[in-house]
């Protein structure tokens, strides 16, 4: 995107360029091409299929095969096994939530281990999703949806990662667990980590975030700052085929 | 008094006796099962690492003079390096094929590693003797319980009991039964799958050395006594439930003790009676005992 | 002149090379061979040339028949040597037969090669599982061993052993209380050696081989069963002695056909076997020389090596060497010679190497081995 | 297609050539295996089952002629009737247990089962235990060609083979052989097409089963013996390895690493226990490097030199 | 009444280990119109296919097809009544060539399947007919190729010929446009509008575009229950399904 360059190199998180992404046959990401920056939150909006999970997969390198280029703090990680890329600070919250069935919550939230010591601690983490706290030793296949989402969540934050990828973390959650997601995020968005947010709730993300990134067939389409929100809103709905 | 006109003492004797042979069955099944929950490989080459284990404690004592008890322990740490290094070099390249390759692999290593030792040894074998500490042995009035004999059934039990702890209710295990759930996303939350894997398999063969090791001053330590064993533990895990670590565990404790019932009432099926067994399993629950479907 | 099918006999020695009873045979077997071959050539001067081959058969039936059969249709063999196990034996001895060539069957056991199965070109030598236990258990009831137990390996080879034996026990005054039968091959005889300790037998009589006997040996051992109850090695040689241990063994009953510290002749022969394999011979080992031996030598009488006129001439005369005293062939194809019981020593007694055993009784052919009238094999009958 | 033709007349030179160059109980033998190697590459190759019991059906096959010929005093081609159908018999019995469960699974189920006849053939009385069938007669085919002669009992065995191999052959390129690509090729798709998977996968089974029977009745003729051999899992190992070496799902590749098995283990019978470690080796490499195996290779070399086969 | 619809589901309900993947769904598949199930990730879609097909067996409900019920039936059996699927990721037979794709579909009627003795050529005669369906989704071309060199667009196409080989009354479509550009897009909508014109489709399909282009009635799932049924122009209208799917700003 033409606005990228206005950023200055150092402030600057994670550039991906020309990203293309296969499942197998399937060709999904056609050449991605943003950039996030520090203490940036940035939504990757798009229809269902789109290619928003994979842009996020593609990242972490968990896609088929992947092409392009991705920095992560300036450092090329396109060729870097998936565990390298983690430890550079990255915290994935999936889309599927991906909590072990064979571990307990807390199992599960102990699991990943931390990349740097600006992690929450478990009280921490407890007192910000205090349903947790009771289920703490019941299987993690137990938890209801929400709380589920919960843990997906709780569990990036204690390991302390600077840049968290957050994959439909409202999705098939009510209305109030939302809002406590949303509190959350604010949080964590003061407390300066950067966040990549895909989101099919509109209302949920756009309150939250700086900027706004379109993807239509595996192609970033649209680039929509928080002040120029009002006035693209018309080309938004139109893309997200409201 | 008597069942079935066994004298209750010959009974009690011939449980005894299932037990021990089914803490051997008990640790080999473990370490197969582990592979298998991670790796997605049956290890043919299990028997082969026993029979190695048991060599190298052979050697250990008449080439270098290392005596039991440093068996013990530098054994299963050798061969569980060899292990790894198979891992490294072999088994590696084949996951993202049919795991049937895995299994054909570690067949050709088996032949390898038995063909070795029957070219350097011959088939006869070697004896080993029992340590001093343990020669001798308890009256327990019904039978003579060779101190020895306990003693391999008290290692495996804590061995077992043990990995299941460590599988079960540490951080370590977390990973491991993570790993086998969803490797991908674990691997996404920085952990080093790969290394997990290669130090996974290290284990599995270097329960099979201890069990070896164990199993030298017991039997006659030959080229062939683990293709003789490894066929019977197979059918342990499969009743077991593949990669399920308690049920390797209790199935080949329990397995063990059905085999040696079946020595006293009719012990010509001794043989044969696991694969009966096996097949009854098979019927009414494909996935084993313990094992959930996959 | 002797006529000999294509100018040469070609000897073939067929047996397990590398497997369990490559000790008691094996390498062995094939250097006795070549003795005989050296010594025949150097003192009787043959005007025909001597060759002698072998291969391993694994113990595996079918590969030793299809070796032989690959032997006499390619190679032009003679005559094969040795044939270690009974399964083999058979085949090749079958085999044979059919291309009319000779059988010298030193390494294998089992009676039905002389009784049900026997024919006109095999030839049994050294030893039978009706030889065996008929010294060793007649001896054990004499010094009171009256109540027996059996530990047999279930297959043919075992269930001949162990029905050969009782039948001795019980003929002698003995008690048989019992028997159990092991898979083949088995490791741990823990279990069946309780249920031998539970039936209460003074003897425990083990009707295997090989592993199965020296594993049931030590874990008798463990188990505290020895020395309270006695053990009878049915099937033991020299070489399963040496690898146990006196320890181990001492004290056992066995019955062998040859025992190198016997006698002059014995001790010559053997200290010339022992400069070439360093290990003494065992009586399978020397059986394949005297049987080797044997063959030339009615090959030179009978002025040919066609099978038949052969046998006839190695029936005809008797063998006499530092092996067998006045043995004969019989009709049956058995060779009938003079048996040795012996006792195992205690470590004490044994003054130097292989020094294992005291031969506590000679036990004359006729006694050994099964009198042709309770033969069941077919040539007898003619 | 006339790449199989091709394959067919060097097949037939060959056969009619080698018992005047090689051993002729050797190429025998090598026949034998070759049938066994291609019945189980029905199985393996065009269905993507790996069975590791298959020696079963060898063996038993083998004790059922041998008993047939000689403990019933029938006529050899009854001999091999009898342990053909009893191998398919056997055969339908594993298949119905083995098939509910797909890969690793249904290969140690075949092991176990295996393992079960095995302990079988070493219990009943007529196969003789550890000592085996032994001087099984060839007999008269048809009451009127001796056997015992050794060409006669080639030719035999050489029609058998092809008999054999011409109905694998067939059953490959067969409408029920396009049914076992496309389940091997993608198993659910085949379900929602309205195909009951597991019933063809029987019929496979059974098939391979029983030409597995053919191969091993015909080997008792041969040598005149059924033994313990050819129904340990070795043999259910050697038989992949067979497959393996000559490529997997290949027409001839199963003939070609027979050829190569057998040969190995005759001419290397003196390196005594390197063979196995040899054996161990090849199989290892097959996995690692070659998984094509030699006709799999070749193909593909001819393929990128462009001609067409 | 109930003649008019082909396909009934009552109180369809699969649970897996405790999580209700599908939850009582009752659904009406009315015959001769082209019937979408849209809804979120892991609202159930798939899955109901699954159920459907019997590929996974329902914990509780009854699905009727032509008023019979279905419910007992095996996979391959309901295959044979003429509910024939796509699948979600495509499923073709990669190493046999277009035309054999086809026809393995074709040859199931002629009863010949379990003939080993027979040779293939005996199914030539089928390949008339092959042809004429690879026509239909204008695969003609690639006949002879091997399917795995088809580029993934094509391979759906020959899926959907192969489908349409068993002349399926129901077809079930599971993300028939998934993983393709623009052009592929555009082209397999129409493909299906064709080829729906004398049977009944369902289909699951992310994207609304082909959604409101070639279908009539919209079925949207969330977590596994029914959200809202109709026409496009109704649903996309409904505030429950924008706030739950299609997330906008206003609503
Ligand atoms: N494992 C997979 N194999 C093949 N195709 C896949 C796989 N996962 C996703 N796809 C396809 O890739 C395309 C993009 O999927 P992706 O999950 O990125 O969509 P999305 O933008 O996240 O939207 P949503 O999450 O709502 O589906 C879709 O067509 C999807 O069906
Ligand atoms: N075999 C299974 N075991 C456990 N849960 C399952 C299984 N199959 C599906 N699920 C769960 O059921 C829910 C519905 O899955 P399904 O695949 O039907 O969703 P979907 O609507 O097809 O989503 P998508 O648009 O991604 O295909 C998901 O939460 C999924 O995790
Ligand atoms: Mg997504
Ligand atoms: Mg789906």
């Amino acid at each position: 995107m033409a606005k990228a360059s206005a950023f200055t190199p150092d402030s600057e998180m994670l550039r991906v360029h020309d990203l293309h992404a296969f499942y197998g046959e399937s060709h999904i990401l056609h050449g991605i091409d943003f950039q996030v920056n520090r203490g940036e939150l940035v939504t990757l909006l798009g229809r269902n299929g789109a290619g928003r999970t994979t842009t996020l997969k593609a990242i972490l390198g968990l896609v088929g095969k992947r092409s392009g280029s991705i920095m992560i703090n300036g450092r090329q990680v396109i060729d870097l096994p998936t565990h390298r890329i983690a430890h550079l600070g990255i915290g994935y919250c999936p889309e599927e939530r991906g909590i072990y069935a064979s571990l307990t919550t807390e199992e599960n939230l102990l699991l990943p281990p931390a990349v740097n010591s600006t992690g929450m601690s478990l009280d921490e983490i407890y007192e910000m999703f205090p349903n947790l706290k009771e289920r703490r030793n019941s299987p993690g296949s137990r938890l209801s949806g929400g709380e589920q989402q919960m843990l997906a969540m709780a569990r990036i934050l204690r390991t302390g990662a600077r840049l968290l990828l957050l994959d439909e973390i409202t999705e098939g959650l009510a209305p109030v667990i939302v809002q406590a997601l949303g509190r959350v995020i604010a949080q964590l968005k003061e407390k300066g980590l950067t966040i990549i947010l895909v989101e099919q709730n509109f209302r949920f993300a756009a309150p939250l975030a700086d900027r706004h990134y379109v993807i239509e067939h595996g192609r970033i389409v649209e680039m929509v700052s928080k002040d120029e929100l009002e006035s693209k809103m018309p080309v938004l709905q139109k893309l997200l085929g409201v | 008094m008597d069942i079935f006109g066994i004298p209750i003492q010959a009974l009690m004797g011939q449980l005894l006796i299932g037990l021990i042979n089914g803490s051997f069955y008990a640790i080999l099944s473990l370490g197969l099962a582990i592979i298998f929950g991670l790796l997605n490989i049956i290890n043919f080459a299990h028997g082969a690492l026993y029979m190695m284990g048991a060599f190298c404690a052979w050697i250990g004592l008449t080439w270098l003079g290392l005596n039991y008890w440093v068996a013990l322990i530098a054994v299963p740490v050798v061969v569980g390096a060899f292990g790894m290094l198979i891992e490294r070099t072999m088994l590696k390249h084949l996951y993202q094929l049919d795991h049937l390759y895995g299994l054909l692999l570690t067949f050709g290593l088996a032949l390898i590693i038995e063909g070795l030792f029957r070219y350097r040894f011959g088939i006869s074998g070697e004896s080993y003797p029992v340590p001093e500490l343990l020669s001798g042995g308890f009256n327990l009035g019904f039978m003579f319980l060779p101190k020895y004999r306990a003693w391999v059934v008290a290692v495996s039990l804590v061995v077992c009991f043990g990995s299941w702890f460590i599988i079960e209710r540490t951080k370590l295990g977390s990973y491991l039964r993570a790993g086998t759930e969803n490797p991908q996303l674990l691997q996404a939350f920085g952990i080093n799958v790969p290394l997990m894997i290669t130090l996974t398999y290290g284990f599995g063969v270097a329960l099979a050395a201890l069990a070896g090791v164990l199993a030298a001053p017991v039997f006659q330590v030959n080229p062939v006594m683990g293709s003789n064993l490894i066929i019977v533990v197979f059918a342990v895990v499969v009743i077991g439930g593949m990669g399920s670590i308690m049920g390797s565990i209790v199935t080949g404790l329990g397995l063990g003790l059905i085999e040696g019932l079946t020595r006293v009432f009719y012990p010509e099926a001794s043989a044969v009676v696991i694969f009966v067994i096996m097949g009854i399993v098979l019927l009414l629950r494909p996935a084993g005992l313990f094992g959930r479907e996959r | 002149a002797t006529t000999v099918s294509d100018g040469i006999v070609k000897l073939g020695v067929l047996t397990d090379m590398s497997g369990t009873y490559s000790d008691l045979s094996g390498p062995g077997a094939l250097e006795a061979t070549k003795m005989a071959v050296e010594d025949f050539v150097a003192k009787e001067k043959p005007d025909f040339k001597i060759e002698v081959i072998s291969a391993d058969h694994q113990n595996k039936a079918d590969i030793s028949a299809n070796k032989a059969r690959e032997w006499f249709d390619t190679q032009k063999v003679d005559a094969i040597v040795d044939l270690v196990t009974t399964s083999t034996a058979l085949a090749v001895m079958k085999v044979a037969n059919e291309k009319s060539r000779i059988s010298l069957i030193s390494g294998a056991a089992s009676t039905p090669i002389t009784n049900e199965q026997c024919n006109d070109t095999t030839v049994h030598w050294t030893y039978d599982t009706y030889a065996l236990p008929v010294g060793t258990a007649k001896a054990v009831v004499k010094q009171g061993g009256k109540n027996w137990y059996f530990i047999t390996a279930d297959y043919a080879f075992g269930h001949s052993l162990e029905k050969n034996t009782a039948d001795v026990v019980t003929k002698s005054g003995g008690k048989v209380l019992g028997n159990v039968r092991h898979p083949f091959p088995g490791s741990d005889f823990s279990s069946f050696l309780l249920s031998a300790q539970a039936s209460g037998a003074q003897v425990i009589g083990l009707a295997n081989a090989g592993n199965d006997t020296m594993n049931s040996i030590k874990q008798a051992k463990e188990f505290g069963i020895t020395p309270k109850q006695s053990l009878a090695g049915l099937l033991m040689f020299i070489s399963d002695v040496h690898s146990l241990g006196l320890e181990a063994t001492a004290g056992m009953y066995l019955t062998t056909g040859f025992y190198w510290d016997y006698n002059d002749e014995t001790r010559a022969w053997s200290k010339r076997f022992f400069e070439r394999m360093k290990r003494m011979p065992t009586m399978v080992q020397a059986g394949d020389y005297s049987a080797t031996y044997h063959y030339l030598k009615a090959i030179k009488a009978a002025g040919t090596d066609e099978a038949k006129a052969v046998m006839a001439k190695m029936r005809d005369t008797p063998v006499n060497d530092f092996f067998a005293k006045n043995g004969k062939v019989r009709i049956d194809g058995r060779m009938v010679h003079d048996m040795y019981l012996a006792q195992v020593k205690k470590p004490s007694e044994s003054k130097y190497p292989w020094d294992y055993y005291h031969i506590r009784q000679v036990i004359p052919g006729d006694e050994a081995y099964i009198p042709l009238a309770e033969s069941k094999c077919p040539l007898v009958k003619k | 297609m006339n790449g199989k033709h091709i394959g067919w007349i060097v097949l037939l030179l060959l056969g009619l050539v080698a018992p005047f160059l090689v051993y002729p109980v050797l190429v025998m033998k090598i026949l034998c295996f070759a049938l066994f190697a291609c019945a189980f590459n029905l199985l393996l190759g065009y269905t993507g089952l790996l069975s590791f019991g298959h020696a079963a059906f060898l063996g038993s096959a083998g004790y059922l002629c041998g008993y047939t010929v000689q403990g019933l005093g029938l006529s050899p081609e009854l001999g091999l009737l009898a342990g053909t159908v009893g191998a398919a018999a056997l055969g339908f019995m594993f298949g119905s247990l083995a098939i509910r469960r797909a890969g690793i699974y249904f290969a140690m189920i075949t092991l176990a089962l295996a393992q079960l006849v095995y302990f079988l053939a070493l219990q009943f009385p007529f196969t003789g235990g550890e000592d085996g069938m032994q001087g099984i007669p060839r007999g008269h085919l048809f009451g009127l060609i001796d056997l015992s002669d050794t060409m006669n009992m080639y030719f035999f065995v050489l029609a058998v083979f092809l008999f054999g191999f011409w109905i694998i052959e067939r059953a490959i390129d067969s409408p029920f052989g396009q049914v076992l690509k496309a389940i091997r090729e993608n198993e659910p798709r085949a379900i929602s097409l309205g195909y009951d998977v597991d019933r063809y996968k029987l019929l496979a089974f059974v098939l391979s089963a029983a030409l597995a029977g053919l191969a091993g009745a015909t080997k008792t003729l041969v040598f005149q013996l059924a033994s313990l051999t050819d129904v340990h899992w070795h043999m259910s190992g050697e038989v992949v390895l067979m497959t393996l070496l000559g490529g997997v799902g290949t027409v001839f590749g199963p003939i070609v690493g027979a050829t190569i098995v057998v040969s190995l283990q005759n001419y290397g019978a003196e390196l005594g226990q390197w063979v196995t470690v040899l054996t161990g080796v090849i199989f290892v490499v097959c996995v690692l490097a070659f998984r094509r195996g030699v006709v799999g290779e070749v193909a593909l070399l001819i393929k990128r030199s462009g001609i067409r086969p | 009444m109930s003649t008019d619809y082909i396909l009934q589901t009552t109180e369809l309900t699969k649970e897996f280990k405790g999580f209700v993947a599908v939850d009582k769904v009752n659904l009406q598949v009315q015959r001769g119109t082209i019937h979408a199930l849209i809804g979120p990730n892991g609202a159930g879609k798939t899955t109901v296919f699954n159920l459907l097909t019997k590929f996974l067996t329902p914990t509780r409900g009854t699905i009727r097809f032509n008023g019979i019920d279905i419910t007992p039936e095996k996979s391959a059996q309901i295959a044979r009544r003429g509910i024939v699927r796509s699948f979600q990721i495509s499923a073709v037979f990669p190493h046999l060539s277009v035309l054999e794709n086809v026809r393995v579909a074709l040859q199931r009627k002629l009863g010949t399947s379990f003939h080993f003795w027979r040779s293939a050529r005996s199914l030539d005669l089928l390949n008339g007919r092959a042809m004429e369906l690879l026509e239909a989704v204008d695969l003609q071309s690639f006949a002879d190729s091997v399917t795995v060199e088809l580029p993934y667009g094509r391979k759906r196409a020959l899926e959907i010929a192969t489908t349409l080989a068993l002349e399926p009354e129901l077809m079930l479509l599971d993300e028939p446009t998934q993983g393709m550009g623009h052009e592929d897009v555009g082209r397999v909508a129409d493909l299906i509008k064709r080829v729906a014109a004398n049977r009944t489709v369902l289909m699951v399909e992310h994207n609304l575009g082909v959604v409101s282009h070639i279908c009539d009635t919209i079925t949207v799932l969330q977590r596994g229950a029914v959200l809202a049924e109709g026409p496009y122009e109704v649903v996309s209208a409904d505030p429950r399904v924008l706030e739950a799917y299609m997330g906008t700003a206003h609503g």
